[in-house]
């Protein structure tokens, strides 16, 4: 039998789940991988007639959108729930393949003269960096607009605050998580606020002076759920992919590939410090998911002024 | 209204009526909307070689165009070979389906292609073998060496491009050819060799051919029929001393060759002459069967003017030019009326003058009728 | 035979272009999602849209200024291409249209690679750096960048033009006391002025459709286009297919008016076929190296380095070199030289179909008739619309539970939308051969003897062959850098050299990205300098 | 080796030597590598009419090309009016610059222009007041009225087109006006009428002009001094007169008027006459200055033989055609050579023929020099 999955996990990762799969079961698995916005718009205009029967995405609330919209199959199975690491133990009709951080990002080689990094949001406000900030724009990029939201449940009018003091001290929004990354590699900026985790410790290990900060007030974890359309042509097979995704197996795969594993049991790569020792930031996934609209209006007009 | 006199002197003439190669019937033919052509009739014996005058703008390239098929008539027919190809009921025949072999004015040369391909188009659009070596035969008549056959047009003079259309006109051996002004852009001697060349293989394949010159010289030595065209119709359809020496219209006589035209009152007609005075002198002169008696106009050809004798009407020499072992004089008269004549010296100064009335003809002063009037 | 190829080329138009625009339509008629229910239609909302108002404006500015610089360079390189060739024209020839190969977006990044605060030349120029970075980052920055792309595309279709003017009008201009500029504005221009109107036309649209540029350089000049405000109704959930339609059909709007400004200058063309010889010119070479520097080898450069690099912060030094990015693209049955072959294959298809339907269309748009202005209309839109939004189309249109061809979901979708988005390009192209075909060589060919199938083949084709060949090349090239409707409309299991670059630089590795935009570059550029060199004449 | 003549028939030409409007010296061309033309020489007086005849692809065009400064001469120098306007020494005067009107073989006429702004054209680009009066005035003097002048050149006929880049040409009084073929699109009526207006108008104007026709008539009749340009030379530079009755070569005699050869044997030359006899008789005709006594040529002319007499040598007419009020016939000889006269009438069959000795001219047999071999 044919699985379709549509996937904005790493491509490499994806690949690499569906062969396993493949040779496990002997079933086809076809995959097109590409950002969350495209599967999300390619599902949007699919509509009709989907042909999508598992859906991995990169961001919790794109989940959320498509469960709001009724296109998911609730699969929850308690036994899968139970063995998953506790921030990730949400309720909802899906599961977390794994998750990925959001917070700074800096190139060493490229820091002011006499700074110091950074150890906390609050401390990008400095003068020290005046014009070497970057941030995905939150309009155009999931996980950005994830973390204002999250701020900004958070912090309420501090982080309104904190917004357009970055924004007085020269910060840009450049557009995706990419096009932000790319001029602090490039060195023409010191540092990115409201990185996503992999993709720079991905070039940290390609040897490049990337540094992922972890802010002492504490970083925001995404999970990337994974989940079986509504409209799958055959669920049992779906369900047999997503319990292996989430199988030990699976998630090695998913640790090998810089994410953080879903299961407890297993652990992530060494480039990651210890989570445990981590602080993050709480997020109540519902909530924010409704206050998006005003929230990121808000934000285009205070903060990107437009 | 076309007038029509029988003339034997052309040897072609004797020969049995044949059938018609081109018939067209009445045809109008407009130009984003101005009526070019109007009740146009012409009908073209098979193996006949006819020439076609006319004043520039009167409308010859748009009645080969129609004869062709790139235009269709508003009105009339259009037959070729008694086959009906264009008519106002729904006829009509393709252009590359009609066999028609054509020159055109500019010579509309492919770019692209070398000359020996431009020549071999037709024989190959037809599905005929493209027969290499007539196409290098026919160029070579035409003074055309088989290097040039290689180049591409635009490395041609005028002259030679034009003598390329001719060659890509005929190769396929078409039944009729249009001929819009081919020997224009050629020398004297080129063009003499070129008219041998076409009278011959001509008569020879027995093409009919519809050839449209300015010249009426070259028009008198090619074709055994002369058609004019006028205010938007035939004027004149004749043999060549038909039009020259009995022109129906002044135009047709000024197309056809050196005149000049005296006003005159004719008094009397009888058995086809006029009865006039000229300078005092009374004459009897040839006159258009229309010709009644009232104003009139006597156009006269240099040679019936003549102007070396002693007496006479006094006229003064205003211009004088070597002509053909002669010289062509231009004459005022007292009067003011000018009149060209031949003579053997191109001496200025006073001459006398005497008028042959067998050479003159008198016809009636021309109504000026134009196709968009009569439309 | 005349309708039935009338109507042949309508139907496939319609299903090509057509169709997936109406549905776009009707999508831009839907009520956006967030808003309540009962409410206004997407189009509508827009009215009211301050930002919609403000990035309307920035695209008019944008792609105004892109046309503008994008014009007249294409066009002086094509005069000294045409008249004063340099030495080895063959040569300089493929450099001229190298960065037209490349995705725009590339373009942008290579050059805030170049002139960005620690780029090459801010390291290497201070004086020149600061100035630079200033203008890169400004609206003419942006439209520069854009033109020094779209260049090329206006060298194509200019050069084809001049190579078919009549050299005897502007020999009767000079002697008549006209100097070289003033005959060449009485003899040469108006001649070309359809060719210049459509390649403005195209570049006017492709500018303001353009996402890759705005994206990478926008947020630094803080100008707002429309394309941008397409990427942000779908990028990020809930997905806004309405506003982004809605837009869509704003830019298509503003296609139209280009068009209807363009069309009376493409009607009045009188064709001229001619030829000149001309002898290579040493002193031509300096501007169309200026050019081919500024456009071709300092951002091939740029890239180059960077695919080059292991790490991109360390910078460009000896040890910091390796091949390894290109052996993991080249080793072969990586999915990266899968990618390759797909999109080579796929391209070299669709510059022959699209072009080949193109003369068709252009044929039956120069025969004029009823249908031809609608058919000359259809070719010009899809140009206007944003590759996402079109895409949207595509699989609205494709993938409709009531559509009986089972295109979406198998590789042919791609050429499709390849086919789709690029058939303005080949449409214009066509266009403006035929119509510099003087009819009475067509009279000609028909007398004696060629049906009008014949003429069609034997003298239309070949004397709009450069044309032809021109606009194949950018269809070909057009083709090997889509990247918006490959994102949204590979199949499962396949991919093309853009999306795997895009895929790359989103989460993988930008060095791989890197070389394989540098081998997708060079090799569309190979296959193109032969076809040029080769198949024109 | 050209011959000059003197002949003081023409009224112009007792006018005192003027200044040189156009030199040409001693100028080779080439087009893409071949040599067109070698070593031509031509030296035009200021308010001249010339004319330049040759056969086609001899070089005329080319000829006028390097005049007006389109094409480098690759050796040589060209003058205007006492300036040296290109030479190998590095002169050049941009062809804008020269202040030449020109009419080309081809009309040449701008697509995208009016009528009207294509003959007002050269006014304005040198920066005159653009005088529509005077353009509409020219247009009118050419029989092409007001309404023309607001069309576009593809709504012209062929002849109206030419007509137009006459009056383009002459619209801005320049000093010398080239015309490459400019009539011959046109029919024999406005022929005449735009001639009889050109001598009128440049003789006023004091303009020179060099002209180039195909058409002997029109270069006899418009022009003051001939040349003939052949074998990439210029073969000959004379009065109509000269040209005719003693053409310098065979090419020149045919290029220059109905001509036929006999070869013939030179006994004895003495005092510019050759003596020489053709059918028994014994005849001392006019002959060219090198010509030395062996075999040579003897160019007849139709004027030179009379047909119509009951005694002399045997001849069969193989053509009659009727040419301007006589017939042209075609005799042919016993031995097979052919001869052209004129006859009042156009009967086949035998007539018995006479040479007019002052008619004729003997000239050396031609040596086949083109321009590749001499360069
Ligand atoms: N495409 C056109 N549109 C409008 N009018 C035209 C067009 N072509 C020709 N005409 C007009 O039609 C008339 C006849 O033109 P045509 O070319 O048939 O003349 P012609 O007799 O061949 O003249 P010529 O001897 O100068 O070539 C002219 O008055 C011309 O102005
Ligand atoms: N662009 C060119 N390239 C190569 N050869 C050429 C070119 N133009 C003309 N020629 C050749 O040069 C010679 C002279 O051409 P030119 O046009 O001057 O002749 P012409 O005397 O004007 O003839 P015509 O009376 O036929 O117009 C011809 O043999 C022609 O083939
Ligand atoms: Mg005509
Ligand atoms: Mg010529």
């Amino acid at each position: 039998a044919t699985l379709v999955v549509y996937s904005s996990a790493p491509a490499s990762l994806a690949r690499q789940l569906a062969a396993a799969f493949e040779k496990k079961t002997g079933d086809q698995v076809e995959l097109y991988t590409a950002s969350t916005g495209k599967v999300m718009a390619r599902l949007a205009a699919e509509a009709a007639r989907p042909h999508a029967d598992v859906v991995i995405l990169a961001d919790w609330t794109a989940g959320l959108a498509l469960a709001k919209d009724d296109m998911v199959f609730p699969y929850h199975p308690a036994a899968l729930a139970t063995l998953l690491r506790k921030p990730l133990q949400l309720a909802g009709p899906f599961l977390p393949l794994g998750a990925d951080t959001v917070s700074i990002v800096m190139n060493t080689q490229a820091l002011p003269k006499g700074a110091t990094l950074p150890d906390d949001w609050f401390a990008l406000t400095a003068p020290e960096w005046r014009d070497r900030l970057t941030m995905p724009n939150p309009l155009l990029s999931g996980t950005a607009s994830d973390f204002v939201l999250a701020f900004v449940d958070e912090y309420g009018a501090k982080a309104w605050q904190y917004f357009s003091a970055l924004k007085a001290n020269g910060c840009i929004w450049p557009g995706t998580n990419h096009a932000s990354l790319q001029p602090v590699e490039m060195g023409e900026r010191s540092g990115m606020v409201a990185a996503v985790g992999h993709t720079a410790l991905l070039a940290k290990l390609a040897g490049n002076s990337l540094e992922l900060i972890h802010p002492k007030s504490g970083m925001l974890l995404i999970p990337r759920p994974i989940m079986i359309m509504k409209s799958a042509a055959n669920r049992p097979l779906a369900e047999q992919f997503v319990d292996f995704t989430l199988s030990k197996d699976g998630q090695e795969l998913v640790a090998k590939s810089l994410l953080l594993p879903a299961r407890k049991d297993v652990t992530p790569d060494s480039v990651w410090p210890n989570l445990d020792k981590l602080h993050f930031l709480p997020v109540h996934w519902d909530a924010i998911a409704s206050q998006r609209t005003s929230v990121l209006a808000r934000f285009r007009k205070e903060i990107l002024g437009q | 209204m076309a007038v029509e006199y029988i003339h034997h002197y052309h040897p072609e003439q004797a020969r049995p009526i044949k059938k018609l190669a081109l018939e067209v019937d009445n045809i109008q033919v407009r130009h984003s909307n101005r009526v070019i052509l109007q009740g146009v009739n012409l009908a073209l014996e098979e193996g006949t070689y006819a020439c076609l005058l006319g004043e520039s703008g009167s409308g010859k390239s748009t009645l080969l165009a129609a004869i062709a098929g790139m235009l269709k008539p508003s009105e009339g027919i259009v037959k070729l070979h008694g086959e009906m190809v264009s008519s106002t009921q729904g006829h009509w025949l393709a252009p590359e389906k009609r066999g028609i072999g054509m020159v055109f004015q500019e010579p509309a040369l492919w770019p692209h292609m070398r000359v020996l391909d431009n020549v071999l188009f037709p024989l190959k659009s037809r599905g005929m073998v493209p027969d290499r070596q007539r196409a290098l035969a026919l160029l070579e008549k035409m003074d055309l060496p088989a290097a040039t056959a290689e180049r591409r047009p635009h490395e041609l003079s005028g002259g030679q491009r034009q003598r390329v259309a001719i060659a890509r006109a005929i190769i396929a051996r078409p039944r009729l050819v249009l001929l819009d002004e081919p020997l224009s852009a050629l020398d004297h001697s080129i063009r003499e060799e070129i008219r041998t060349f076409l009278r011959a293989l001509f008569r020879e394949e027995g093409i009919t051919a519809l050839h449209v010159t300015h010249d009426p010289e070259e028009a008198f030595d090619l074709g055994t029929r002369i058609g004019f065209l006028g205010a938007g119709r035939l004027a004149q359809w004749d043999s060549p001393e038909g039009v020259y020496r009995c022109p129906a219209t002044e135009t047709v006589a000024r197309l056809s060759g050196p005149v000049r035209f005296l006003p005159v009152m004719v008094t009397a007609v009888d058995a086809g002459h006029a009865h006039l005075s000229v300078s005092k002198d009374s004459l009897r002169v040839p006159a258009h069967p229309e010709l009644r008696p009232g104003p009139a106009l006597l156009a006269l050809r240099p040679e019936a003017v003549l102007c070396d004798s002693e007496s006479g009407a006094r006229a003064t020499v205003i211009r004088a030019q070597w002509s053909r072992g002669r010289y062509l004089l231009e004459l005022e008269l007292p009067e003011g009326d000018r009149l060209l004549s031949y003579s053997a010296t191109g001496r200025m100064g006073i001459r006398y003058l005497k008028i042959r009335p067998e050479d003159a003809w008198c016809l009636p002063p021309e109504t000026e009728l134009t196709a968009e009037e009569t439309s | 035979m005349k309708q039935g190829t009338a109507l042949f080329t309508g139907l496939v138009l319609a299903i090509l272009v057509l169709a997936p625009l109406l549905l776009i339509g009707a999508e831009a008629f839907q009520p956006q999602p967030s808003s309540s229910p009962g409410a206004v239609s997407a189009l509508q909302s827009l009215g009211q849209d301050r930002y919609f108002w403000e990035a309307f404006g920035g695209t008019l500015r944008l792609a105004g200024l892109a046309t503008l610089f994008a014009i007249p360079v294409g066009l002086g390189i094509a005069l000294l291409m045409n008249y004063a060739p340099p030495p080895a024209r063959r040569l300089w020839e493929p450099l001229v249209l190298v960065p037209f190969l490349m995705p725009p977006y590339l373009t942008a990044v290579a050059w805030s690679l170049l002139a960005g605060p620690m780029g090459l030349i801010q390291q290497n120029m201070h004086a020149l750096g600061m100035p630079l970075e200033s203008f890169l980052y400004s609206l003419s920055g942006m439209a520069a960048v854009m033109a020094l792309h779209l260049s090329p595309l206006s060298y194509v279709l200019l050069r084809a033009a001049l190579g078919n003017s009549d050299p005897a009008l502007f020999k009767a201009a000079r002697i008549h006391g006209a100097g070289a500029m003033r005959a060449f504005a009485t003899a040469i221009l108006p001649g070309i002025l359809p060719a210049m109107a459509a390649a403005a036309l195209l570049i006017f649209l492709a500018s303001a459709e353009e996402f890759g540029v705005p994206a990478v350089l926008s947020s630094y000049t803080g100008i707002r286009v429309l394309s941008t405000t397409v990427e942000e109704a779908m990028n990020v959930w809930p997905v806004d297919l309405p506003r982004a339609a809605a837009v869509g059909l704003i830019l298509s709007l503003l296609g139209f008016v280009a068009w209807a400004l363009y069309r009376p200058l493409a009607k009045d063309n009188r064709g001229q076929v001619g030829r000149r010889e001309s002898t290579p010119c040493w002193w031509s070479l300096t501007p169309i190296l200026a050019f081919v520097l500024l456009a071709t080898l300092l951002p091939i450069g740029a890239i180059i380095a960077v695919s080059l690099e292991k790490a991109i912060t360390a910078g460009f030094h000896p040890a910091n070199l390796t091949w390894r990015h290109y052996g993991h693209i080249l080793s072969s049955g990586s999915s990266a030289f899968l990618a390759l072959r797909t999109s080579i294959l796929l391209s070299l298809s669709v510059a022959i179909g699209t072009m080949l339907l193109a003369l068709l269309s252009a044929t039956v748009v120069h025969r004029g008739g009823a249908g031809s202005r609608w058919i000359d209309l259809l070719a010009t839109l899809p140009n206007a619309f944003p590759g996402v939004v079109l895409a949207v189309g595509l699989i609205l249109f494709w993938n409709a539970p009531w559509n009986p061809l089972p295109l979406y979901g198998h590789l042919a979708i791609l050429g499709v939308a390849y086919a789709t988005v690029t058939f303005p390009y080949a449409f214009r192209h066509a266009r403006t051969g035929l119509s510099q075909v003087p009819t009475v060589l067509e009279q000609a060919g028909r007398v004696h003897g060629a049906s009008p199938f014949g003429v069609f083949w034997r003298i239309r084709v070949p004397l709009a062959w450069p044309l032809l060949i021109g606009g194949a090349t950018v269809v070909f090239a057009l083709s090997m850098r889509e990247l918006v409707t490959s994102l949204l409309l590979q199949p499962p299991g396949v991919q093309v050299i853009s999306t795997y670059v895009f895929n790359q630089f989103q989460q993988g590795n930008m060095g791989d990205g890197m070389a394989m935009s540098v081998i997708g570059v060079l090799s569309s550029a190979l296959i193109l300098g032969l076809a040029r060199g080769t198949l024109q004449r």
